[in-house]
């Protein structure tokens, strides 16, 4: 590996959060055969990574006699709002047909604490790890490097029964704690990234300033983590949002997030699936990261260059 | 070893010219110590069995090529890095195991290492705040310390906002507001171009004689360590080589490497032996031939090989004396630096810039050979 | 702290040691004590629930001789293969067409991100729909005249698995190219123009001169990319739910329907550790070399 | 009491002494589809009625997903109040360990042993001479049910066993349908091979190879014929591009399939479809061969809880869910057979009727989720579904059948 200490000393203090200006090779401003390649080339990909979305976003106005026509990729003819309705308050799971409404509130009272609590500790992890190096740190993180490659089904029972002992098995908490183990090992990895490329003077500058563990951590360490935090929380939302396993094992019913009632819309067939119900669906649960995501990119690559940039 | 012997040899600086200004306390005796002090990394010995006193008022500078342990040192005084073995005084006061910040020292990188998130006036009072200072206190000495480095403009600004050479007079005043006996400096000229290093070393240099605190000042730099020390600590390899006054370690380096790594042009070397006739002693190479008449120690006896090491400025260069011949001609502007051949070796010798000498001239050298070094080739000691 | 001798070992960094607790709990507790676990229940004939009754090796003979098994392992093989290698190329690709300066750079890398805020789940029904040969991509391709146009990954055991990596590699390759590209800009500007002063073409100096320089990223996009790969399940479960056939297990798969579908948890154990011992031998001592070693990085 | 708990649901009173306590009860279950949402919600409506409270824990998917939720929940300690399993031995584990309640109380009070049929439904209920469970509904595997469409549109007339069917199926193809839909899973891909091997090979020959598990009979000449059949229904379920049984259904509803083997669950999606048996639809119990049924079936289990009022409750729930009334309705919904005897069904269609002929008739056989544990069950599911994906022979695959069961248990 190239020298961290090297790299991160000779950028000054204020670089550390990294750039967001391309640095390639420049392209001439002309419409040069070479510029026209390059847009084709991206306009083409993009029009495959907007595929899926504009199949979901057409099917979801259709109505079902005009999807049995056939073409997925055929606009509607006429516009209709009622699978959107029917998602997101009358679809019916067994005997619950309140769509996703409920599940909504759901995710959001898991995926809150569960994002605070998972970067709370993942960040002091990384932090102590990158900077308060301990005899036998490294072993534990790399047991939990370990742990970010364990498939979550084969932790499923160990964790039901560690739940079960400590009696937090169906609580809200419970859940909570699950989604801040599995969360840890990728987040902390990211967070002692970060925290590496700190130039390591600033942290000898606070020590002889007389700050403690704590002291840098929440006045020099935090208040220059912005990116990597943003990184973080995309990251945490997006996958704690989108979970499906932890969420229906270990909650009930009444706290079921809204991927389990998402999956129970799109499992319960009447008959007929109705595609543009679930497209409907599909679309709203996936709306709250993707708004994240459309809000945040710019700092998503900035954090993400500052936190697995500098290994 | 070398270290210790040197240790008898120090300078006690003029301490009663010394006129006090600024911080209060500074006229405090004080002084760092450094006992046996072992550094290693499991099998990885970086210091080893060093040992080092600084007297009260003292400006020592740890030089040396990187990679020699000068900045680990630093970092030892400074109790950022845990040592091994050993002992850590300041102010006749054991801290080898107590955290930085209680040592009574103030510390300036590098990289300036200053809180990008914070205002100068936010850097400044960072440490003070730690200390749970009045903010009186602090407002006092954030005010003194600003003036005494000019900066009182910059105090609302971010770092982001300030020039290398603001942002590192910022780094300084940091520690100057902690109001220490104790300075020390982790080669904090090195970031900036050669412009401002030269006015900041001036600067720290006046700083120095105006609070006459204690400082360690590591750096890769002859010329900061010859114009700012009192003493130079020459490292290599984890070992200090030679600790002495600048003009002692210029012109009766200890050995070899000291003598190599310190002057600009550099000293040349010549390999040869020791002649003697007629009472006199010669150095002898490839048939020629230098009287070591006024040798500044002691001369070995004849038939012993040695290395003569002479500097370019002590090489005089006209028609008569020791046959040479030249090769290049270097113009430095105020002089020139010839490349000679001696003798079947290369010598540099500094002439005049209108010295009117010719590639390929025979021309005669003379030596002083009062500020020559002989060396052992072995052991590569001075003699 | 006393000044007299050095303060006792475990005192030493105290604040450190005591945040770091949660992370040495879930180390030690769930992902050592998990798997030690998962080893030892994996020698016994636990059925529905967990019991000592210990058979030796029975279970892993058994797995060794079930064909599902052997199919998961090699599905897991191919797509982990596939999907690194294109996962990587394309990935970097798109940083690199991504990092011309060109205009509209936030929309096209939007554009490219946007699969990664959504679920497997949701990528493989949008998936499962777009390859239906009954009226996806092949009925509307037929439809305008190819006749004989024949793409029907998910029915057909033979393509079935490129079925998968197709809706993987939409879903995940935003984020490489994410990672890639934060590291393209991370890369000293000077690099670029020593490379043009001597002429060296652009190609060469990505290939031979900027990736070099980009291993931490690649480091980086390796541990995600690979824990991604040895977790496949969502994904098979919500475009082919393992089929046709047993054509598209996977051994999260395996893992999970022993354990709770066959009820036979024993097998599901020692299908767990087959796992997770492979993931250790590789990992851990790599991890630990990678990020243990010298000093504070 | 019987009596009393009738008239409380006829008039919906709650002054009845057990209704009294009322409680808050999550019963899970995987009946998500239209039919069987439908027939649930008459539980629902019972349990209500009592002046208790259903609160709904359905999950969607299959029985697989669901099942691996409940197992996690009750060993995890955080037990619901009444769960769905299939009866036979998929909780005999649970119970065994303890963390299931006994129902003795209540089936001696209702005398549940004498109104249970077939009987043998409340024995696999039984474990050491206790109630863990009650039988809901029978369910059978053995039907064929074909679209009267498909056949009109290819000229041909709806076949009346399993040969007429093969033999029809060129017509259809001709006709472009897809003569059997099969969705891609491998337990209805099983259930198509235990179909055959009880229509064609007959009751002997079933449960040999189940209940006995004789791998020589399992290898042999008898079975042989099964599996060349079921070589004949791969041949024909070609193109059949659907995953769940439902979608399978729907295919046979909108008469782009001709046909479709699935248990009598599939009665219901016809019926949420509006569709009429016998002009609409045609069902072959037994395939039209043999006319032997299987009673596997849903069953209920009750987690052993600490509170009383929810102990009470549960045992309000296995009440009401057995009583007649809520049997007939519930089992109209599912287009499933009641457990009780003595239930009058007059409402019933014509493939309910034939069913319960045939139940009448007692040619009735345990189920294989009774005869064999889930873990064959699983790998008999691989095996088919492996055939029908590939190119497998039959003469390999009734090697590995006869392997499996070798080492059944």
């Amino acid at each position: 590996m190239a020298n961290p200490d090297m790299l991160a000393t000779t950028l000054a203090a204020t670089d550390v959060m990294g750039r967001a200006e391309p640095r390639g090779a420049r392209p001439r401003k002309t419409l040069s055969r070479r510029n026209v390649m390059l847009y084709g080339v991206l306009i083409v990909v993009a029009l495959y990574y907007l595929l899926p979305l504009y199949v979901m976003l057409v099917t979801s106005l259709k109505g079902m006699p005009e999807i049995r026509l056939g073409g997925i990729f055929a606009p509607p003819m006429e516009i209709t709002f009622e699978p959107w309705v029917k998602a997101w308050s009358e679809a019916c799971t067994g005997l619950n047909c309140d769509g996703l409404s409920r599940g909504f509130w759901n995710s959001v009272r898991i995926t809150i604490p569960s994002v605070a609590l998972s970067i709370a500790i993942a960040s002091i992890n990384g932090y102590a790890l990158a900077n308060w190096r301990f005899k036998g740190a490294n072993t534990f993180f790399a047991i939990l490097i370990f742990g970010a490659f364990v498939p979550y089904q084969v932790m499923l029972y160990p964790i039901v029964i560690l739940l079960r002992e400590i009696g937090l098995y169906g609580t809200l908490t419970g859940l909570v704690i699950v989604h801040t183990i599995f969360g840890m090992p990728i987040l902390t990895l990211l967070f002692r990234n970060y925290f590496a490329s700190v130039p390591e003077e600033l942290f000898k500058a606070a020590r002889v300033d007389g700050a403690g563990f704590w002291g840098i951590y929440f006045k020099i360490m935090l208040p220059m983590s912005l990116p990597i935090f943003v990184v973080a929380i995309i990251l945490q939302v997006t996958g704690i949002w989108n979970d499906f396993l932890f969420g229906v094992v270990y909650t009930k019913p009444d706290t079921y997030p809204m991927t389990v009632q998402l999956n129970n819309i799109v499992n319960s067939v009447t008959g007929v699936k109705e595609y543009n119900v679930n497209m409907a669906a599909t679309i709203i649960t996936g709306l709250v990261p993707l708004t994240i995501y459309f809000i945040s990119g710019k700092l998503f690559v900035r954090g993400i260059a500052a936190g697995a940039v500098k290994g | 070893m070398i270290a210790q012997q040197s240790i008898d040899a120090r300078r006690v600086p003029e301490a009663e010219e010394r006129r006090v200004i600024g911080m209060p306390g500074a006229a405090r005796a004080s002084s760092v110590s450094v006992r046996d002090l072992r550094l290693a990394y499991g099998a990885l010995t970086v210091l080893d069995r060093l040992s080092l006193d600084i007297a009260e008022g003292e400006f020592i500078v740890l030089l040396g090529p990187s990679g020699c342990g000068k900045s680990t040192l630093l970092n030892c005084v400074a109790g950022l890095l845990e040592i091994t073995d050993g002992q850590i005084w300041i102010k006749g006061r054991n801290v080898t195991w107590e955290e930085p910040k209680d040592r009574g020292i103030g510390m300036v990188f590098q990289s300036y290492a200053l809180y990008p998130q914070m205002t100068v006036r936010g850097n400044l009072a960072f440490g003070l705040r730690n200390a749970g200072l009045p903010k009186a206190e602090i407002e006092t000495r954030i005010a003194r310390a600003a003036e005494i480095l000019q900066i009182e403009p910059l105090l609302e600004r971010k770092p982001a906002a300030l020039s290398g050479g603001q942002r590192q007079r910022v780094a300084i005043g940091r520690a100057l507001v902690r109001d220490v006996d104790v300075f020390l400096f982790d080669e904090p000229l090195s970031n900036l171009d050669a412009k401002l290093r030269s006015e900041l070393r001036v600067e720290i240099k006046r700083l120095h004689q105006q609070l006459r605190n204690t400082m360690i000042y590591v750096t890769h730099d002859q010329i900061e360590a010859l114009t700012l020390a009192d003493r130079i600590a020459v490292m290599r390899g984890g070992i200090i080589q030679q600790l002495a006054d600048p003009k002692t370690i210029y012109n009766r380096p200890a050995n070899l490497f000291v003598a190599g790594f310190i002057g600009s042009p550099a000293m040349t070397f010549l390999k040869g032996r020791i002649a003697e006739r007629g009472g006199a002693s010669f150095f002898e190479a490839g048939g020629a031939a230098i009287a070591l008449d006024g040798y500044q120690g002691e001369v070995p006896p004849a038939g012993r090989e040695v290395i003569l090491g002479v500097r370019p400025e002590h090489v005089s260069v006209g028609a008569e004396g020791a046959p040479a011949t030249v090769d290049i001609d270097e113009p430095m502007g105020s002089d020139s630096l010839l490349w000679l051949t001696f003798g079947g070796q290369s010598l540099s010798a500094r002439a005049p810039a209108e010295h009117g000498f010719g590639r390929g001239e025979k021309v005669g050298l003379g030596f002083d050979i009062s500020k020559a070094s002989l060396f052992d080739p072995r052991s590569e000691q001075r003699l | 702290m006393s000044a007299d001798g050095p303060p006792g070992r475990l005192f030493k960094n105290i604040s450190a040691k005591i945040a770091s607790i949660p992370m040495i709990l879930t180390a030690v507790v769930v992902f050592l004590g998990g798997t030690l676990w998962t080893v030892i229940y994996s020698f016994t004939d636990s059925k529905l629930l967990p019991r000592l009754n210990f058979v030796g090796l029975a279970q892993y003979e058994r797995l060794w001789s079930t064909p599902r098994w052997i199919v998961s392992i090699e599905n897991l093989a191919i797509y982990g293969i596939l999907s690194l290698i294109f996962s990587f190329v394309i990935g970097f690709l798109l940083a690199a067409l991504l990092d011309q300066q060109i205009r509209f750079e936030n929309t096209f890398r939007t554009i490219f991100l946007y699969p990664f805020a959504l679920s497997f789940i949701v990528t493989g029904l949008v998936w499962q729909w777009i390859l239906n040969p009954d009226f996806g991509l092949q009925h509307i391709i037929r439809g305008l005249g190819w006749e004989n146009f024949t793409f029907n990954p998910l029915y057909d055991a033979r393509l079935v698995m490129f079925g998968i990596v197709l809706a993987g590699l939409w879903q995940g390759t935003g984020l490489i190219m994410c990672l890639m590209l934060a590291g393209l800009r991370g890369i000293d500007e000077d690099i670029w123009k020593a490379a043009r002063v001597e002429g060296i073409p652009t190609w060469k100096t990505y290939l031979f001169i900027v990736i070099p320089m980009m291993r931490p990223v690649f480091v980086t996009t390796l541990v995600i990319v690979m824990a991604g790969i040895v977790k496949l399940y969502d994904l098979v479960v919500a475009m082919t739910a393992g089929g046709p056939g047993t054509a598209s297990e996977v051994p999260a798969k395996y893992v999970y329907e022993f354990m709770f579908r066959a009820q036979n948890l024993g097998q599901g154990f020692a299908a767990s550790t087959m796992m997770l011992l492979s993931v250790a031998v590789v990992v851990i001592p790599w991890a630990y070399l990678e990020f243990g070693g010298k000093r504070r990085g | 009491m019987k009596r009393r708990a009738l008239a409380a649901m006829l008039t919906g009173s709650v002054a009845l002494p057990w209704a009294a306590s009322a409680a808050d009860l999550e019963v899970t279950h995987w009946w998500t589809s239209g039919g069987e949402a439908a027939a649930v919600a008459e539980f629902a409506k019972a349990f209500d009625a009592t002046g208790n409270h259903w609160v709904d824990g359905a999950i969607a998917g299959s029985g697989e997903t669901a099942r691996s939720i409940m197992v996690s929940r009750i060993t995890g300690g955080d037990p619901m109040g009444a769960t769905q399993f299939n009866h036979g031995r998929q909780a005999e584990e649970l119970v065994a360990a303890g963390l299931m309640r006994d129902l003795d109380a209540v089936a001696e009070a209702q005398d549940w042993k004498s109104v249970i049929n077939p009987p043998s439904l409340l024995e696999s209920c039984m474990l050491d001479g206790h109630l863990y469970c009650i039988p809901v509904n029978i369910h059978s595997w053995q039907w064929l049910w074909l679209s009267n469409q498909a056949f009109a549109d290819a000229g041909v007339p709806v076949p009346a066993n399993w040969e007429e069917f093969v033999a029809a199926a060129p017509a259809l193809q001709k006709a472009g349908k897809i003569p059997l839909a099969v969705g891609q899973q491998g337990w209805q891909m099983t259930g198509i091979f235990n179909d055959l091997l009880l229509g064609l090979g007959g009751k002997d020959l079933y449960l040999k190879v189940y209940d006995e598990k004789d791998a020589e009979v399992a290898g042999g000449a008898d079975v042989a014929k099964v599996f060349k059949a079921l070589d004949d229904a791969r041949t024909l379920s070609k193109g059949s591009n659907v995953q769940s049984w439902n979608e399978a259904t729907a295919m046979v509803i909108s008469g782009k399939a001709g046909g479709q083997v699935m248990g009598d669950w599939a009665q219901g999606e016809f019926q949420v479809a509006g569709k009429v048996a016998g002009t609409d639809y045609t069902c072959l119990p037994g395939l039209g061969e043999a006319r032997y049924i299987t009673t596997g079936g849903d069953s209920f289990y009750f987690p052993a809880l600490d509170d009383p009022e929810k102990s009470k409750a549960q045992e309000v729930l296995a009440e009401v869910i057995l009583s007649p009334e809520t049997q007939v309705a519930f089992n109209l919904k599912k287009g499933s057979l009641p457990v009780r005897g003595d239930v009058d069904l007059a409402a019933a269609n014509d493939c309910m009727k034939k069913g319960l002929a045939i139940l009448k008739e007692g040619n009735v056989l345990k189920s294989t989720d009774e005869l064999i544990s889930p873990d064959t069950t699983t790998q008999l599911n691989d095996l088919m579904s492996e055939f029908f994906a590939e190119s497998m022979t039959a003469e390999d695959a009734q090697k590995r059948f006869a392997g499996l069961i070798e080492s059944a248990d």
